[in-house]
């Protein structure tokens, strides 16, 4: 199952609820969320244990407009909106974190 | 495959909006189908013929119409929702109609996937 | 997709405290429409969804509607798998005697396992 | 002593306009002036003449008019954030004026004291 | 100087924020802000240590409406909407962590 | 109040990161306006408003007005008291060299002095 979070880990626990709950999975981070994708920042550690059990996808219009297009965690995925909609199509739910 | 949208927020306040149309339109372009895109909560603010943006951003509410237009896309208000924030037919934009929550059940009937856009 | 045939597992996630915003009273007429059409309704309360539940609430000072009632009336509509989540109840200080209705409590791996066997999910 | 108030978010999605509301009525009954409420981003959806809230609930809109009428509170709704959302003239509720950013500027310089209510 | 929460401590960090900001003064807990003032939950010890250096008040009504009046922490004061005013009149500024 | 009669010291306080909400594009111009006053403005960037600050925002892709440029243009209205939280910096993995303009890092309690010496304080 896909799961979407789209909140700054700085200031939400969305991110951390969705991998508490769910056992894995595909993750994909749009808007606010793609903070947590940038590599360096005190959350780094947390993503990449998470990347253990979940494939994780940034979404890249929402990276670049935020100026972190070159900062991505190795192993993260960017996709456009055209790789969102197969992550959806791909996975049989889709669940929202907002 | 065909998508049902759900969209809770209303227009340029949040980005959910925003990304919900780039996604609908990735859809499609994609050779899916789009069932409906049901607009809830702030979300039925998105239907509202009177917004008028700066020349310089993009016109949401239009976006929605044109997609409407173009690709005969169905775009619901929720009625309830719509009641409550002062979306009626008198201030409705082109392509939207407004109906009950039951289009949104349907949806998550008839479609695929169930995509929800939000704060 | 469920056992019967035309019939769809949905689930309602609630993870907002209610009054604060609108979501929790939205998201309730949401189900109730739902069942009407004869779907596998669940709910599934996290992190500050929790109050929702709460016993108790008195909203006359906010001067808004109380709509905590709406959830004791689920019931009558067969609406009866409502999930709580342990962690969430522990971490507020809550137990299953300070909520308004009957329901089972899950840990969060639990509710992960419960979530991925939907057809439908509806975050509010 | 002279209040202002901003409200930056819209009715019934957020509580922020009810307690801004309830605090304006104890800034009243206490004896104190308040100089303007300013109507910013989603909040100036507050001044929809179209809202039809369901019986059993409060009617957020019609309770500030009533503030304007009853006190002489001035709500000015900022025109830019107005046209980004659709709230003009046309749908606007008595007791409401639709006026620029330096009204909340002003707001700030007067009153003795300025309260932000939002999301 | 007033410092205004409105957001639940276990959902944003809004509180958080406020209290490692502001070296002390009037802190009001209102709408889903009323929570951290709602005793035996992991919130609470930290409300604690917040309160050795802020004068803290929760919102009656608020506190009300989500089933917590008879929770509060000792030592919190709850107002009701004129005692709002008041800690807004007796405060040259306030500012709201939204 | 500021020392000059009839000028208030104003700061608006920004935590939220742009695009993902409106508030950071509305509150520049709120900002604006204030400047035109003549009035004593400061700008506080705490939390994830230090996002707003960053370096090669490219919105084309969200088909959204990038706004950022804005920043820039401040010191043409005579705003410049830009200061920046030092701790909120480092927990994102930012450094000075990372913003658009030139600004003034201060530690938390830094700036939580200087908000109470306001007469004005916005929040978005």
């Amino acid at each position: 199952m896909l799961h979407i979070v789209n909140k700054s880990p700085f200031s939400s626990q969305a991110l951390d609820s969705c991998v508490q709950v769910a056992p894995g999975g595909d993750l994909l981070l749009i808007e606010d969320g793609v903070y947590a994708a940038s590599s360096g920042t005190v959350a780094d550690n947390f993503m990449r244990d998470i990347m253990k059990r979940f494939r994780v996808f940034a979404l890249g219009p929402d990276l670049e407009a935020r100026g972190l297009a070159d900062r991505l965690i190795d192993g993260i995925t960017p996709v456009d909106y055209a790789g969102f909609v197969d992550l959806v199509a791909r996975n049989k739910t889709c669940q929202s974190w907002l | 495959m065909k998508f049902g949208i759900l969209v809770n927020e209303g227009p340029y306040q949040h980005q959910a909006s925003d990304t919900a149309y780039l996604f609908c339109k990735a859809v499609l372009a994609q050779g899916h189908e789009i069932f409906r895109v049901f607009f809830y909560h702030d979300g039925v603010n998105n239907a509202s013929r009177l917004t008028e943006p700066p020349q310089d951003d993009r016109n949401i509410v239009a976006r929605w119409s044109k997609l409407a237009e173009e690709h005969g896309v169905d775009l619901v208000v929720c009625v309830a929702a719509a009641l409550r924030r002062g979306i009626k037919d008198e201030n409705l934009a082109p392509g939207f109609r407004i109906s009950g929550l039951g289009q949104l059940v349907e949806a998550g009937i008839q479609a695929d996937r169930l995509v929800t856009f939000g704060d | 997709m469920s056992e019967e045939p035309g019939i769809k597992k949905f689930m309602f996630v609630n993870r907002k405290a209610p009054y604060g915003t609108v979501y929790a009273l939205e998201a309730l007429e949401v189900v109730l429409i739902t069942a009407a059409f004869d779907q596998d309704v669940s709910l599934a309360f996290l992190d500050d969804g929790v109050f929702q539940l709460r016993k108790g609430q008195q909203t006359k000072g906010i001067e808004t509607k109380n709509f905590s009632p709406t959830y004791r009336a689920l019931e009558g509509y067969d609406i009866e798998k409502l999930y709580v989540e342990k962690e969430a109840l522990a971490a507020r200080g809550l137990t299953e005697d300070d909520l308004l209705v009957d329901v089972t409590v899950l840990d969060r791996k639990a509710l992960g396992v419960l979530m991925d066997e939907q057809d439908v999910i509806l975050s509010f």
